[in-house]
């Protein structure tokens, strides 16, 4: 094993590293679920520019890199959407009844 | 010399923001700052030569996840800040440091030769018909994965509807449309809406043999649907619409029509009959690009808000 | 040429992180805002300067949908702050 | 020919910068929110002006060219549009201080 090159794919691996680092302790100490929710998506970036990295570095056979992890990439990005779009439609849906309860009616 | 000081500032730059809002003071503020994280990290996928993925960054991660997540920020109430002790902030902090380190060990030090499946990929690529890479993979090697991600699409808006109130269950989505909201809007929206709808077509076009695709070109098109409501020039469909469910369901039973006569025309589920690759995958591509724009527009308008 | 058109992009970007500082310190609400629209039309100069400078137009599909998103979301941001405004119960004009 | 273009090309985009530059000049010394928003969208949509003029001539491809026409005027309408929605909410927000700028 030798150290990887001082190139673009190891300079974004690194980030994508620290960005998974701190969408991390924003998930395990931020309060409020939106504030988690964000943070969770700024570790999912992180995660997925990661998977870049490893695509980048298989490129080969005159593609700029393997298109396998970029088209799980893609597959992830439309997945995350979806998960927080629900996790979004949750956390409204448990503000207005607390807000009920809170108003002492309900719907 | 020059890329590696641009890719160096657009790494700082997406770290300093992804940073900035975790620490961001209010929700709004953190809000911002996620959209404008999407923005960067588009910088990134480019400079990665993954133009597939730096279309679907600025389509979704910086486009329609800001959107939901300002529809929240605007209704639901800041939380209480909760403070966590110093000494748990030392701790955690720590921890995820270590597990960045462990990471960036991971990334420093990489397996020789790189493992990749390029070589795979160019050899069958002919045989779909098509030029991007990308695009046969996920319409090829890993087709049934794409055909259970429409599923889960379409599962997330059943979720996202099912958790509206009993009484508006089949209901309209959405704010009430507002006649003489007045401002620029109105108008912007009759310009951009037309001009993203050809360009949202056009991306699911060349997605066929350069970078592109329906997804991408699909959040697009849910984008235009969403903006137009927005400006109060269309209101959204009540959910129950018989014709809606239709236009949902459309791209899902094409992809899973097509997959299961391909079991007796080419020995398995999926599988295209050779010399029928390219227009087979072109029709499932444009049904799923329907398909998921109204999914993706539906999800972004949340549960029915009017009882039908 | 190409080096020239890189070193445009980093003179942008440069520019662009700087007003960013600025902007998303606040303090308020609508200075945070335009934080979008600066990184919405800097990230598309990047975005062209790159694609002339590596000759590769698929950069400037990417910068075209970027275009079009960051305006729908900072449209989408203004109004969200709207809205809000609306029903804090402050009057309008 | 090709070094007048050569020329015209490298002055549009430095200008661009320039313009860029200019922008964030004003973000960072501008008192208050609207003249804020004043300087980055004069700034910025001419900046990306001369950059895409400046590209122009190296598009390479008819197509390309129409392409960067399209991504300016996109941006440029975008910017005006929430230039609007910001100044209309500022003025809602602040009527007496930003009554102060018009004249």
């Amino acid at each position: 094993m030798s150290l990887a090159p001082l190139d673009a794919a190891t300079l974004y691996g690194l980030m994508g590293a620290i960005l998974v680092g701190l969408g991390l302790y924003g998930v395990v100490l931020l309060g409020g679920f939106l504030r988690r929710l964000l943070a969770f998506n700024l570790l999912g970036g992180g995660v997925f520019i990661l998977f870049g990295i490893v695509a980048r570095r298989g490129a080969g056979a005159g593609f700029s890199g393997d298109p396998v992890p970029q088209a799980l990439v893609i597959t992830g990005i439309v997945v995350a959407f979806c998960a927080t779009a629900l996790a979004i439609t949750l956390i409204e849906r448990l503000a207005e009844e607390d807000s009920d309860d809170a108003s002492g009616g309900g719907s | 010399m020059m890329g590696l000081i641009l890719d160096g500032g657009i790494a700082l730059l997406t770290i300093g923001i992804a940073a900035w809002t975790i620490r961001a003071a209010d929700d709004f503020a953190a809000v911002v700052g996620f959209v404008a994280y999407g923005l960067v990290l588009t910088l990134a996928w480019t400079r990665l030569g993954a133009y597939d993925v730096a279309l679907t960054e600025a389509a979704i991660g910086g486009g329609a996840t800001g959107v939901i997540l300002m529809r929240a920020g605007a209704r639901v109430k800041p939380a209480p800040a909760i403070r966590p002790s110093k000494r748990a902030r030392i701790i955690v902090g720590a921890l995820c440091a270590a597990v960045a380190a462990g990471l960036s060990a991971i990334v420093l030090l990489p397996p020789q030769p790189a493992p990749s499946l390029a070589l795979e990929v160019r050899e069958h690529l002919a045989s779909t018909g098509l030029g991007n890479p990308i695009g046969g993979v996920l319409m090829a090697y890993r087709a049934a994965d794409t055909f259970l991600e429409t599923v889960v699409v379409l599962l997330a808006l059943f979720g996202v509807w099912s958790l509206g109130r009993d009484a508006q269950w089949g209901g309209r989505p959405g704010p009430a449309p507002r006649s003489g909201d007045g401002g620029a809007l109105p108008l912007f929206a009759r310009v951009l809406v037309p001009a993203g709808i050809v360009i949202g077509i056009y991306i699911v076009w060349v997605g066929a043999d350069a970078p592109g695709g329906k997804f991408q070109g699909a959040t697009i098109l849910a984008a235009m649907a969403i903006l137009a409501s927005m400006a109060g020039l269309v209101q959204a469909p009540p959910t129950s619409g018989r014709r809606l469910r239709w236009l949902l369901a459309a791209g899902p039973i094409v992809f899973v029509g097509i997959g299961l006569a391909g079991i007796p025309l080419a020995g398995a589920f999926l599988a295209y009959p050779p010399g029928f690759e390219k227009p087979l995958i072109l029709v499932i591509e444009v049904a799923l690009t329907v398909s998921l724009a109204a999914m993706l527009a539906l999800i972004v308008a949340g549960p029915p808000e009017h009882a039908p | 040429m190409a080096d020239a058109l890189t070193l445009a992009a980093i003179a942008v970007l440069a520019a662009v992180a700087l007003g960013l500082v600025r902007v998303l310190r606040g303090p308020s609400r609508l200075d945070r805002m335009m934080a979008v629209q600066l990184l919405g039309s800097g990230g598309v100069a990047v975005l062209a300067l790159l694609a002339v400078a590596s000759g590769t137009d698929a950069i400037l599909d990417v910068a075209l949908t970027l275009a079009l998103l960051a305006a729908f979301a900072s449209v989408a941001l203004a109004r969200a702050l709207g809205n809000a405004r609306a029903d804090g119960g402050e009057t309008g004009r | 020919m090709n070094v007048l273009l050569g020329l015209f090309s490298t002055v549009a985009i430095v200008a661009g910068i320039v313009f860029f530059i200019a922008g964030t000049v004003g973000l960072l010394r501008f008192p208050d929110a609207l003249t804020r928003l004043h300087a980055l969208t004069k700034a910025d949509n001419l900046g990306l002006g001369l950059i895409v003029l400046g590209l122009l001539p190296y598009a390479g491809s008819l197509g390309a060219a129409l392409k960067l026409v399209v991504i300016w005027a996109l941006v440029q309408f975008a910017g005006a549009t929430v230039a609007q929605m910001i100044g209309a909410l500022a003025l809602r927000e602040h009527p007496t201080s930003a009554g102060r700028h018009r004249r």
